[in-house]
């Protein structure tokens, strides 16, 4: 393949042995979109950073959400500050990080039953807050839109968009890596050392080789999330953490082209958000304890298409892919709804809490991640004295084709003729040929991670289609191991891991078609191969 | 006005799938006029191989080095399994007449022996089996000393000898890999194309003489399972004498060509034996009107009316249409006889894919008297004539116990049998 | 037995001894065989629009119909596009309607009685093997032959009915009473690589070669061929080298029973095979 | 005069037929393989004399035919060249003597019989609607033959009323002087050969003897009774008044040189009007057709000559095999009828509207070469062989047919947004809509089954892209157009084995010859809209 935009990746200054101590300016924890986010701002304005997530990029709500740029109009009756900001940020992003970013529009659409009195009074409260919203006659919004309800009775036209996260974030901390950034994939923080109400070093241990060593850095940022109370903790510092679930389904074509929100009071199952060739419905809200091991169940499945049917008849009876879920950080202000906390985000200066140089960004949406990293930069700079302005605002994203994978359909945007020939489809179901695999793994192993299917299914779309890796995990390992990339059984535990993953995505949506082609995965994978008989 | 074909015949069995091809095979073999229809298709999923109990109980996680022990335990705590309803001898005989049967369609298979067999898979694992082609049969020397070359192709997705070493490398030390390029095939290579190539002795001297180089101290050689398609066991042969070494074949993922030579052993003989086969027909909700049953066979084009005295249901599972699964309810797709599920859908699946008990869904399914007769929630036989057998049996879950074809040969033997033994005596 | 004789677009122009072999074949057999104005049969327009596909067959089988005559076709692709026709004309309304009006315009119409039968499933189904083998007075000598049984007529098996997809035994049967013998070989039910020969030649010839080869090492002297189709591609002038080199000669169904069944070989074309005047009896 | 006129029209007419068989030298020349065909003698004696292919195609057509080609013939043979022939021939022979007259007003009462047969059967329609221009086509022709017998058969009838004549007659053949005889041979033919004479005459049983009396001695070796020239007498007879003011003004003396020039006319029209496929159908049908084996070899050659010969009859389009896709497309140039004509077009004038070469060159590919046309024309023009070397013609005009257009288009154009907007509209008809519908390819389990038993997959090399399946996974990634595109769509064999085996029943092959309709669809309304740009350009 020829690629064009390819960027010179320096190589990472940081070669992690033993105890050496590494110093930066600043360290960020938390490889999600706001972590990466802020990677960029920073090393616009010139400071050194390093980048640590004890996973892989997105591991948390950053993956797990609709990737809906709101228009900002979800959030005008409960939550008018959120609903602004959502509305300026959308359109900075629109313009600077377009190639992640698909306009869809978006319709607020309310059907028989809804409240009256909310439908009445959203056109005035957009006009309120100055987001822009025009009235659709139902029947007109039902041949924009076919599979919308025929008991459709009001629609409002929004600027809502579909933004892939994934991509973002690749791109967001490729981009910063090639201003000198360093990422580290797979290092949990350890322990923070801390003299004088100051942090001075934070251990970390690689996950993979199991090393661990120092990092000291003049300013640290926890942009972790929802674990963003448990890294406070280590710096003993205590955040009323709440944790939220929402659950999300995706299926298996586009079933509308805009993205649709139901209008009435945000609450579970009321939005579909195109994404590529796929559309996504979503979600739910259930308070949880812990962030970790979170997956959506049966009931809750049940619910969203039970909900989202009402809006869109084609849910119950179309194929879904996979389920997945995220969670939403929120710091508690002491109420009991999920749904009243405020999605703003919540940026917290530790100087209070006797730590100087640690700060903590959490809660927040992906439409904001942006500002939310330029207010903690703008921290962070203050703390440096460097009096650089943000600049994410005006520079655009540059785009990279190792983030190119992240999308649907890609290759067959290009001229494939000549290369298909000696270049096999890996992934079949969503066309990744062997050559964009090698591209993710050569940028896999320049940022210092290791190449195993996992990480590539999170730069790329294998594993994503219908067969939901039964398939393409054994081709992909299988060349992995040709290429030698990997040189010892690992690998098997890689697929079972790999598998496992996927299977927690599909297990609760498993009924018609996804169940033969799930039976079909268990019979390959358990029936010819006994990989449930493999002991790790 | 479609045209309008009545065919009239002693047995109807409706599915195409391995159960369904011993059970026509059998009608056949007993003389019964025989229907069937279906998707044979479904037999590119097979591996060729044929299990008859891997794994029991399914918590040890251990390969059962003898079924029998395993049987025998199985038999005590799981009644309602097909195994259960049958003796050892009777499975024993189903799988003789297997292999004599695809031994005339000029397939080998080497019979069962004491114990499991273990085969090497192409994702570096083993799988314990009972009955496997004579293609296959030389990994038995393989030894934890032996000097194997495994080769492989390039383009051919999801095979690797180098995995298959790095994998086996602890026990297997003396691994030596090879990857060959298929002259003139650049990129894709597909099982069956390859496969094809094989019976072509010009590319079998090339293939010999790519190899040779490579032979020194070499004792015994791996290929993928892509070695010929109707003369498997002479290409094979053949390469085995140019090389001069042992080979056997590597099991892979499908589309599994051990299985299309099933397929093609099974549909030539079959058809040879005048069993009329109505490819990928859809059948109607059948009636039964007393004596006979009457089967409306959908075929698009024309509208054939089968009438026969006894149908055997050999549909599968989820993959062959035998059971479909709408959001809450598993229902059998051509009787709608009832099917024994779990209560409610979030009980079907484990969160872990690997959960060592398997899914509870996977042991949903048609339950069963003694000769694989349907039966109702009572215990009452729903059909006088009707058998289920195959996969679609409840209380099987064959994918982790690794009994597949066991219980698909045995039902389907048990099941025609009793139906010929009945129509005999005139019962 | 009166029967509308549908020769296709190909048999006058490419393969006259096919056409007049047929219709010896046919007359010793007792069948009338009426000629009527028909057109194609639509196979070819289905690369370009699928209306006018199934019109053409449609548009043959009101012909047929006005006769009150089933239609019968030495053509394998004409089989399987009339049968794909008349398919389509049952099960879909919207198609049946538009049919039925331009059918109107030229005062024609159907009612979807019309049978559609290819040589094969007519000698096999309505006159039987054992029939024909009564009829059998010259025995030919026991040469080596393969089938090459025509995709149209056997595939979509649900759309055409006409034997066993995988594994079809038909013609195999009716060749065997001749005193031929046919051999097993793995190709039978592949493409002859016609319907690409005008595009895409090269690969058109790759496939013929490849159906040669596998032929030769069945150790067949002849290929048997019921489809006008596939016996052009056989006997291609530009192809021929390909038959010659392989030592294989592509033989026409109904010059070989033709002969069996003692019709005058001046009958059964200008182009025969030398054995068919060496019976043995 | 007459020498004069005679001269310069045979002196034109012979350069229009030199300049006629120079552009046909000309065209024929142009680069392509000649094939020695041998003649066929046996047809071009039959199907000139006896149109005996026209016989075959249709009655009607052909007694008309053959009326105006016996009558004419005689008249040519007997009548305009009776110096050099009927005067030599027959020691006694008078024009004005039976037979000779009764066969000249027969043989005119045939021709004129036979153009208003034409005429006729013009006026209505055959099954191939024939467009107006082609229903007026050699109306010329028709009109002229029908002038010249018209005014052949109306110099007979002036001359019989004519008095002058009569008198000069008298003067010449007889010595009769003004008297009682004159009046009495007057009586005569004025009763028995339908003179009119000015004064009126009285008429006498015993006049009328005499004047029988007279006539015998001097008129009857000359002047067989009128009655044979049935239609001539009849005109007479039924002319009236005016017959006197003819007779005055000496009708008989102008009507003579009318007479004539529109017969010489007719002969300088003969190689620019219909006429002339009297001469090209024997040359057309003295050739050998093309066969198959001439195909094989690639060595066809069909002189533009025989084309010429087409007279548009439509008769081939009766039996076009691709007629119903006629009736659903509506392009014309799917007839024989209509391609031959803008073949020709193309052929002679070197220049036809991009528009109309497109429509040719799509026309022509439905084609299925079955040969009807050639069997049937009455021209003897091997169409066929036509039909089969056109597409070469075109491709190097620029025209190439579908697949190459496909295979040659960058894909840049092919995606074309304004294609990809409205994938939908623009394809003939109903389809099966399988491509449009999700449910048709969803289900698919990615097994590659397909892709392993499809022999274009097996054998192609680096001849395809796509497999099957990935055809299928193009279509669930919303990707139409672009799988519409693909080499395998339009390498597929059609042989059905994918479908067949498909363990999701997936109609792979049914889908993927829609998509080779979208395919050839989406290049027809490319090069439509490619086509109408130049056409605006020229």
């Amino acid at each position: 393949m020829n690629f064009k935009n390819q960027h010179p990746v320096k190589t990472p200054f940081l070669v992690a042995t033993g105890d050496d101590i590494v110093e930066t300016d600043v360290l960020i924890i938390g490889g999600g979109v706001t972590g990466t986010g802020i990677a960029r701002d920073l090393t616009l304005r010139g400071l050194n950073v390093i980048l640590i997530e004890k996973s892989d990029l997105n591991a948390g709500a950053s993956g797990g959400n609709h990737g809906l740029l709101h228009s900002g109009a979800r959030y005008v009756c409960s939550d008018p500050e959120a609903a602004v900001e959502c509305s300026t940020e959308s359109e900075i992003l629109k313009k600077n990080v377009g190639h992640c970013i698909e306009e869809t529009g978006g319709l607020f659409v309310a059907v028989k039953g809804d409240k009256e009195n909310y439908i009445a009074d959203f056109p005035d409260m957009c006009k309120k807050y100055g987001i822009p919203s025009e009235k659709i006659d139902p029947k007109e919004a039902r041949e924009m839109e076919p599979s919308l309800s025929d008991e459709t009775i009001a629609v409002y036209k929004v600027n809502d968009a579909s933004i892939n996260p994934f991509k973002l974030s690749i791109e967001n901390i490729n981009d910063a890596v090639s201003r000198g950034a360093c990422y580290l994939s797979h290092t949990r923080i350890e322990a923070f050392k801390i003299e004088n109400k100051a942090i001075v070093y934070a251990r970390v241990r690689n996950q993979i080789s199991g090393k661990t060593h120092k990092i000291k850095a003049k300013t640290y940022v926890n942009a972790t999330g929802a674990w963003a109370g448990s890294i406070a903790a280590m710096a003993g510092i205590h955040i009323n953490m709440v944790f939220s679930k929402g659950s999300l389904l995706v299926t298996s074509k586009r079933i509308t082209k805009r993205a649709i929100n139901r209008l009435r009071k945000p609450t579970d199952g009321d939005i579909l958000v195109p994404g590529g060739v796929v559309s996504i419905l979503g979600t739910t809200s259930v308070r949880i304890k812990s962030p970790d091991n979170i997956y959506p169940t049966v009931k809750e499945v049940d619910y969203i298409i039970s909900e989202g049917e009402k809006m869109i008849p084609e849910l119950k009876t179309c194929r879904y892919i996979r389920a997945y879920a995220g969670v939403r950080p929120l710091v508690s202000m002491g109420k009991d709804n999920d749904r009243d906390v405020s999605r703003g985000f919540t940026l917290l200066d530790h100087e209070k809490d006797q730590v100087n140089n640690l700060i903590t960004i959490t809660g927040g949406k992906l439409s904001t991640y942006r500002l939310m990293a330029e207010k903690t930069s703008d921290i962070v700079c203050k703390k440096h004295q460097v009096s650089v302005e943000c600049r994410t605002k005006m520079i655009p994203l540059p785009s990279t084709h190792s983030g190119e994978w992240s999308e649907p359909g890609v290759l067959v945007n290009d001229p494939f003729k000549p290369d298909t020939l000696e270049d096999p489809f890996l992934c079949e179901c969503e066309m990744v040929p062997a050559s964009a695999i090698n591209t993710v793994i050569d940028s896999i192993k320049k940022n210092g991670g290791k190449p195993d299917l996992s990480s590539i299914a999170l730069r790329t779309r294998i594993g994503k289609g219908p067969c939901q890796g039964a398939f393409c995990s054994m081709r992909i390992l299988s060349h992995l191991y040709a290429r030698g990339e990997i040189m010892d059984q690992t690998g098997i535990n890689d697929l079972k891991y790999f598998l496992n993953e996927r299977w927690k995505g599909e297990q609760s949506l498993l009924w018609g078609q996804a169940l033969v082609q799930s039976s079909l995965k268990e019979m390959i994978h358990c029936g010819l191969f006994g990989l449930e008989l493999v002991k790790k | 006005m479609k045209d309008k074909k009545y065919i009239t015949c002693d047995i109807t069995v409706i599915g195409a799938g391995f159960a369904g091809m011993v059970a026509a095979a059998r009608a056949s073999a007993l003389g019964l006029k025989t229907v069937q229809t279906g998707n044979s298709s479904h037999l590119y999923f097979a591996s060729g191989l044929f299990d008859f109990l891997g794994v029991y109980p399914l918590h040890s996680r251990t390969v059962l080095q003898d079924p029998l022990t395993g049987l025998s335990l199985l038999q005590k705590e799981m009644p309602g399994h097909p195994y259960s309803k049958t003796s050892l001898e009777a499975i024993l005989k189903s799988f003789d007449f297997l292999t004599r049967f695809l031994q005339s369609a000029g397939l080998n298979y080497i019979k069962p022996e004491k114990g499991n067999r273990s085969v090497l898979t192409s994702a570096g694992t083993f799988k314990p089996t009972c009955m496997i082609p004579e293609t296959i049969s030389k990994s038995r020397l393989l030894k934890n000393d032996t000097n194997l070359l495994l080769v492989d192709f390039k383009g051919l997705k999801g095979f690797c000898a180098r995995q298959i070493a790095d994998i086996l490398k602890k026990n297997y030390p003396n691994i030596l890999t090879l990857s060959v390029e298929v002259p003139g095939k650049n990129g894709d290579l597909n099982p069956t194309h390859l496969a094809t190539l094989f019976e072509d002795s010009s590319f079998l001297k090339e293939l010999a003489t790519q190899i040779s180089p490579f032979l020194d101290k070499v004792e015994l050689m791996g290929i993928p399972a892509v070695c010929g398609v109707n003369k498997s066991l002479e290409a094979l042969t053949r390469l085995e004498k140019m090389t001069g070494l042992d080979i056997f074949e590597i099991p892979m993922m499908p589309p599994s060509i051990p299985g299309l030579r099933l397929k093609n052993a099974f549909e030539k003989k079959l058809a040879k034996n005048k069993v009329h086969f109505l490819s990928q027909a859809k059948i109607k909700p059948p009636r039964f009107n007393g004596s006979e049953f009457v089967l409306d066979v959908m075929n698009q084009n024309m509208e054939t009316q089968i009438r026969s005295r006894g149908g055997i249901l050999a549909t599968g599972r989820f993959p062959g249409g035998g059971l479909h699964a709408q959001r809450g309810r598993i229902q059998e797709t051509v009787f709608n006889l009832p099917v024994y599920q779990p209560d409610e859908r979030s009980l079907w699946h484990h969160l872990d894919f690997f959960e060592k008990q398997g899914h509870l869904i996977n042991t949903a399914g048609v339950e069963t008297d003694s000769v694989f007769r349907p039966v109702d929630t009572h215990g009452a036989i729903i059909y006088e004539n009707l058998y289920a057998i195959g996969t679609i049996l409840a209380h099987n879950d064959w994918v982790r116990l690794k009994s597949g074809s066991g219980v698909s040969a045995l039902s389907a033997f048990t099941a025609v049998n009793d139906f010929y033994k009945k129509s005999t005596t005139g019962h | 037995m009166k029967l509308a004789y549908f020769p296709g677009c190909k048999i006058n122009f490419y393969l006259k001894d096919y056409d007049t072999s047929f219709k010896s074949l046919m007359e010793k057999l007792g069948v009338d065989l009426v000629q009527l104005p028909f057109n194609c049969c639509g196979y070819p327009a289905r690369s370009t629009s699928f209306e006018v596909s199934v019109f053409s067959s449609i548009r043959n089988f009101a012909l047929a119909r006005k006769y009150d005559l089933d239609i019968i076709t030495p053509c394998k692709c004409c089989f399987g596009q009339l049968k794909y026709a008349s398919y389509q004309w049952h099960e879909n309304k919207e198609l049946k309607q538009k049919m039925d009006c331009l059918l109107a315009d030229e005062n024609l119409f159907w009612d979807g009685k019309t049978k559609i039968k290819h040589l094969l499933s007519f000698l096999y189904d309505d006159i039987g093997v054992l029939e024909i083998k009564k009829k059998i007075n010259h025995k030919l000598p026991e040469k080596k032959i393969v089938t090459q049984y025509g995709c149209h007529a056997l595939r979509p098996f649900t759309i055409t009915g006409f034997d066993n997809p995988h594994a079809p035994q038909i013609f195999e049967e009716l060749i065997n009473i001749t005193g031929f013998k046919t051999v097993e070989w793995s190709k039978s039910t592949e493409c002859c690589g016609n319907p690409i020969y005008e595009t895409n030649k090269n690969l058109s010839l790759k496939i013929l070669n490849s159906k040669l080869n596998a032929a030769l090492e069945s150790g067949a002297d002849h290929i048997c061929t019921a489809c006008t189709h596939c016996q052009i591609q056989y006997t291609d002038l530009s192809f021929q080298n390909e038959c010659q080199k392989h030592h294989i000669t592509p033989v026409l169904f109904t010059q070989i029973l033709g002969a069996a069944l003692g019709i005058k070989k001046e009958k059964l074309g200008e182009d025969r095979l030398p054995i068919f005047d060496l019976r043995v009896s | 005069m007459f020498q004069i006129t005679l001269y310069t029209s045979l002196i034109l007419s012979t350069a229009g037929l030199l300049f006629q068989v120079y552009r046909f030298q000309k065209k024929g020349a142009s680069g392509v393989p000649k094939l020695k065909l041998s003649l066929n003698l046996k047809l071009v004696l039959f199907n000139t004399i006896f149109q005996s292919k026209l016989f075959r195609a249709s009655k009607t057509r052909w007694a008309v035919h053959f009326l105006v080609l016996s009558g004419f013939s005689y008249l040519v043979f007997f009548h305009a060249l009776d110096e050099l022939t009927a005067f030599n021939l027959f020691q006694y022979y008078q024009p004005t003597l039976d037979p000779f007259q009764f066969l000249r007003n027969f043989a005119g009462f045939l021709v004129l019989a036979g153009c208003i047969g034409f005429l006729f059967r013009r006026s209505f329609n055959t099954r191939i609607k024939p467009d107006n221009k082609l229903k007026y086509k050699g109306i010329f022709s028709i009109i002229l033959i029908l002038l010249v017998i018209g005014s052949g058969f109306m110099l007979e009838t002036v001359k019989i009323i004519s008095e002058p004549a009569f008198l000069e007659m008298v003067e010449d053949y007889s010595d009769l002087d003004e008297g009682t005889d004159l009046d009495h041979l007057k009586i005569y033919w004025e009763k028995n050969y339908h003179v009119v004479f000015k004064e009126t005459l009285l008429i006498t049983e015993d006049a009328l003897e005499q004047g029988r009396r007279l006539n015998n001695d001097y008129c009857l070796d000359c002047h067989s009774k009128i009655n044979s020239a049935f239609v001539s007498k009849a005109f007479a007879t039924h002319l009236g008044k005016p017959a006197n003011f003819l007779n005055h003004y000496r009708a008989d003396n102008w009507l003579y040189p009318i007479h004539y020039l529109l017969s010489f006319l007719m002969l300088i029209s003969l190689p620019f009007s219909r006429f002339f496929h009297m001469l090209l159908i024997p040359f057309a049908s003295a050739q050998h057709k093309v066969t198959n084996k001439h195909f094989q070899k690639e060595a066809v050659f069909i002189h533009p000559a025989t084309f010429a010969a087409c007279t548009n009859c439509g008769i081939c389009s009766e039996v076009c095999s691709v007629y119903p896709n006629f009736l659903i497309t509506g392009n014309k140039q799917i007839l024989p009828h209509s391609k031959i004509e803008s073949a020709r077009k193309m052929i002679f004038t070197g220049h036809l509207n991009p528009e109309a070469l497109n429509q040719l060159q799509l026309g022509n590919d439905e084609c299925t070469m079955c040969n009807n046309c050639t069997n049937i024309c009455p021209s003897g023009i091997d169409l066929q062989g036509l039909w089969k070397t056109l597409p070469k013609t075109l491709h190097k005009m620029g025209y190439p047919d579908n697949y190459t257009f496909v295979k040659d288009k960058a894909l840049q154009d092919w995606g074309n947004k304004e294609l990809e907007k409205d994938r939908a509209a623009g394809t003939y008809g109903l389809t099966q809509n399988l491509t449009g519908r999700v449910y048709s390819f969803e289900n698919c389990v990615q097994c590659t089954i397909c892709t392993n038993v499809c022999p274009v997959v097996a054998y192609s090399g680096n001849d395809n892209d796509m497999t099957p399946q990935q055809i299928m996974n193009l279509l669930r990634l919303g990707k139409k157009q672009t799988a519409a595109e693909t080499r395998m769509v339009w390498n597929c064999l059609t042989c059905y084995l994918c479908q067949e085996h498909c363990p999701s029943e997936i109609k792979v092959a049914d889908i993927i010859i829609e998509l080779r309709n979208i395919s050839n669809q989406t290049a027809e309304r490319l090069k439509i809209m490619t086509t109408a740009d130049k056409a605006n350009t020229l």
